[in-house]
């Protein structure tokens, strides 16, 4: 199998846009574009576009190609979209890597692109239902809170975890958005404005959950040849795994605080990378709300079962603690554009490895891991390291 | 030009439209019927015309219990999709064994508890664009 | 890089179908199931979805974990949908390949479906319009049929190609359908239906066009170890090749007869597998419109430029001629349910390399090419083997 | 409970929407303009944000000919998308150098020929959802 390293990335400005999707393609485009002076669109041999919408919200799909033809890239390896709802632009990230390991391919980009809030807000929130099952749960209403708040509602009575724990994770990713100029939310957020913030579904209030944003991001990824030539720090793809429980809600684990496939995914990246927890100096983890954060630092093994309300407010997921979780201000305070967020994070773990994060940078940060779930049965864990 | 068409958040439920048409049809008659494998036998909630355990597509309808209990729960508040009301309980319900994704009509938001019994209330939804009737498996708080 | 084969295959029937897309999963997927005894839902490491649609037709998004769910697959490798208009199921069964030859899993299903005919019947038209940009094509209310009608203007005025030469790819591939039960449409069509039938985009007539179909198809990919130990007839991937040209009609070739993305496409294909266009015996070419089969044969390298309509009237694309072209009734007569599309191309070559293919079996077939596109200037082309 | 919503087959053109919504004023105006690449000098069709030659996003807007040549078409008959008339005449127009795709208005579909004139005549659509007008390039046979 071949190495496979990220040569460059980029992200729009994400938050309420007025912008298109070829607008949003345009300007994540250019920012990695920017990052890898030896990379023109003309050498891009492929291009995998993450997005789960647009045939909802821009009545368009054949996305990829849409992709291609706005940034000028003639694909002549590979062409595609991926969807998999909330974790689309790293099941993208995987297709490419795949593709280059088997030496398929040597230079990809990956680009993740949503805009939600098209046609209208209401409409918008509808459409989060697509991501559950219309048959079975959408047709009764629900859509991603009320999901978590099972999960929260069952830690806190399991584990003793407080609201106040729950606020913390966002006050903490809401003060590190404060640091990245990409980010939705800017302003930052203290723990009474969380704790007060309003009622969304049991337990879970409004800064606890990420906004319906609209943004996209791209990487560039080379085989390790492709890689050196290009650039002295190229962040390497070092494990990756993915897991499934289940889709519905009832056929995940009957304690919805455990989430089994996210061990399970961690654990396949770890032993791939031939690391463990302890070895991870930061993680892009997947706070769609307060909730999956804290489930998260327990089932990729930063802490216990059932401590992750401790971990959090003893500061140990953040600057200085065990692992700075969410540097960019995660997804409740960059925002959550679908498609776009596992490329973000990617995009954010090589400027973390390579040093070039600025006012957040993670002091010496070597491996970097990333997390999405699109439901609490479906997990994927990229880990990426400086060294290959 | 500009028209308008129904964005239909409910389920296509006649025979017209899913192989599981008789659910919707029980339903409508107060029962909560599900898909026991003809193969292995096995039991499946939601109903299902594939049995991944033995591979089988035939089926029989069975019936299950009109009560459960509360397995867990959450009231949304704010945020629900245009056209749906809060506050809105959303719960899981044990039935014989099922757990069973659902709402909670005509309940206290305040007063819901694990372990509550509760009935099944089908719930009238709007009819599908060629005036079928539909259902959906609601629950209400059952009476004491 | 591993070896991969197929190693199961299974369809659902095709057509305007009184079924959900859960419906439809299930019976692609236990037809698949049926075909590989050795493999039972529990073992497959990964799933791959190839649809298009589902979020306008069925308000249904993540159709990746309902397909998986539904087939009781609990992916622990690899969990994706795949979209690339027409031909996602071929791009998804490119990313369990790349899966499959990096090692990274042995044993994935891909599975394409589309529900088209659904909510109404003018809705599915306008859907249809998402393939192209909404801007600058889609806005004027293009859609495919106009596209295509282009390219047989200038094919008939460059080389004299007729309107009968048209008609004939109709014939043939509506009479293949005629040995398919599972084909949308199974009476055939003459000459004459095919003339007489009404214009859709001058010069295209309704016979000489895919219809609107509901349909899924399922296919197992292993490893090379794998698949010998589940089958003594595994089916090989040899090689592939995908190219694009651009997106919107104004970026690609001036002259749309030529199709320039799609020799390119060929080209890798045929260099990776060390065979050429002579050793094909049988080809799934993406016959949305009469004219794209004609344009396939030239730039697949059946017959020179302009010669194509000579190359379908002498009866060189059907059985006994130089190869046999969509033997299990093409686009035209199966139908085209988008995302299932090149999944049953795949699954037909399957059953015809094992020789299974009864009544419409091309005999001794040995090398199998599947072409789709999606768009004139996007080309993706597979080759399949009875020898690894 | 059951709704409506459009479904809305025309471009947001305006300064709220995109980034390109010089273009759709200068159209609504009866000017056709595109980008010119204030990094390259390149000009493009249809108007872009990003030039691929020189990965610049800085652009001005300079006006196209407002008459071409038909360069390809076709007459759709049946199998238009519901809200648009058949027979309906695509066509790529040689405009400048650049193909521009558009649709005939106002011609005898039977008349039409490759390489006949053809002028710029700017079709208003729909209003967007906030009663923005909105325009598409569309052109119609020349007058002699
Ligand atoms: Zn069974
Ligand atoms: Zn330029």
């Amino acid at each position: 199998m071949n190495e496979v390293a990220l040569v460059g990335a980029g992200v729009s400005k994400f938050g309420v846009r007025k912008a298109t999707y070829r607008d949003l393609i345009w300007e994540a485009g250019k920012a990695c574009f920017d990052s890898t002076p030896g990379v023109r669109p003309g050498d891009v041999e492929g291009l995998v576009v993450g997005s789960v919408m647009p045939e909802r919200t821009a009545f368009q799909s054949h996305i990829a190609s849409l992709a291609a033809e706005a940034l000028g890239i003639r694909p002549s390896a590979l062409s595609a979209r991926t969807e998999h709802m909330c974790a689309s632009g790293t099941v993208g990230i995987r297709y490419a890597y795949a593709f280059i390991a088997a030496g398929l391919a040597d230079l990809v980009m990956v680009l993740g692109v949503e805009k939600l809030n098209q046609p209208s807000g209401d409409e918008a929130i509808l459409n989060m239902g697509t991501g559950v099952d219309r048959e079975w749960e959408a047709a009764f209403g629900l859509t991603a809170p009320p999901c978590f708040a099972l999960a929260a509602q069952r830690h806190m009575a399991a584990y003793g975890t407080s609201e106040e724990q729950l606020a913390l994770v966002g006050v903490k990713n809401h003060t590190h958005a404060t640091k990245n100029p990409n980010a939705h939310f800017t302003r930052g957020a203290t723990l009474d404005q969380v704790l007060c913030s309003r009622m969304i579904s049991t337990p879970l209030r409004l800064y606890m959950c990420s906004p319906i944003t609209d943004g996209a991001a791209a990487v560039l990824l080379a085989s390790g040849e492709r890689a050196r030539a290009l650039t002295d720090r190229p962040v390497w793809i070092r494990g990756t795994g993915q897991a499934l429980d289940g889709f519905q809600l009832t056929s995940l684990h009957e304690d919805y605080a455990h989430w089994p496939a996210l061990r399970r995914a961690a654990g396949a990246a770890y032993r791939m990378a031939g690391v463990g927890p302890a070895d991870v100096d930061l993680a892009e983890v997947h706070d769609c709300f307060a909730i999956a954060e804290l489930i998260a630092y327990e089932e990729l093994g930063f802490c216990k079962k059932g401590e992750a309300g401790p971990f959090v407010a003893a500061g140990r997921s953040d600057y200085g603690g065990d692992v700075v979780v969410n540097p960019r201000g995660g997804l409740i305070g960059c925002g959550h554009p679908l498609g776009a967020t596992g490329v973000a994070q990617a995009a954010e773990v090589f400027v973390q490895l390579r040093g070039e994060a600025g006012a957040r940078q993670v002091p010496d940060a070597a491996l970097g891991l990333t997390h999405n779930n699109s439901g609490m049965g479906e997990h994927v864990v990229m880990l990426y390291g400086r060294e290959a | 030009m500009s028209y308008f068409r129904a964005i239909d958040p409910f389920p296509l439920e006649s025979a017209e439209q899913t192989k599981l048409h008789e659910f919707y049809r029980h339903l409508g008659e107060g029962r909560l019927v599900t898909t026991r494998c003809a193969g292995c036998g096995a039991t499946a909630w939601p109903p299902r015309g594939f049995c991944p355990a033995c591979v089988s597509d035939r089926f029989e309808w069975v019936d299950l219990a009109r009560e459960g209990t509360v397995h867990a729960f959450t009231v949304q508040e704010t945020g629900l999709p245009a056209g749906f009301e809060a506050p809105r309980v959303f719960a899981i319900v044990k039935v014989d064994g099922h757990r069973v994704f659902t709402i909670l009509t005509g309940a206290d938001p305040g007063a819901v508890r694990v372990g509550q019994r509760v009935a099944l209330a089908p719930l009238r939804v709007a009819d599908d664009p060629t005036g079928h009737p539909r259902w959906l498996p609601a629950f209400r708080v059952a009476s004491p």
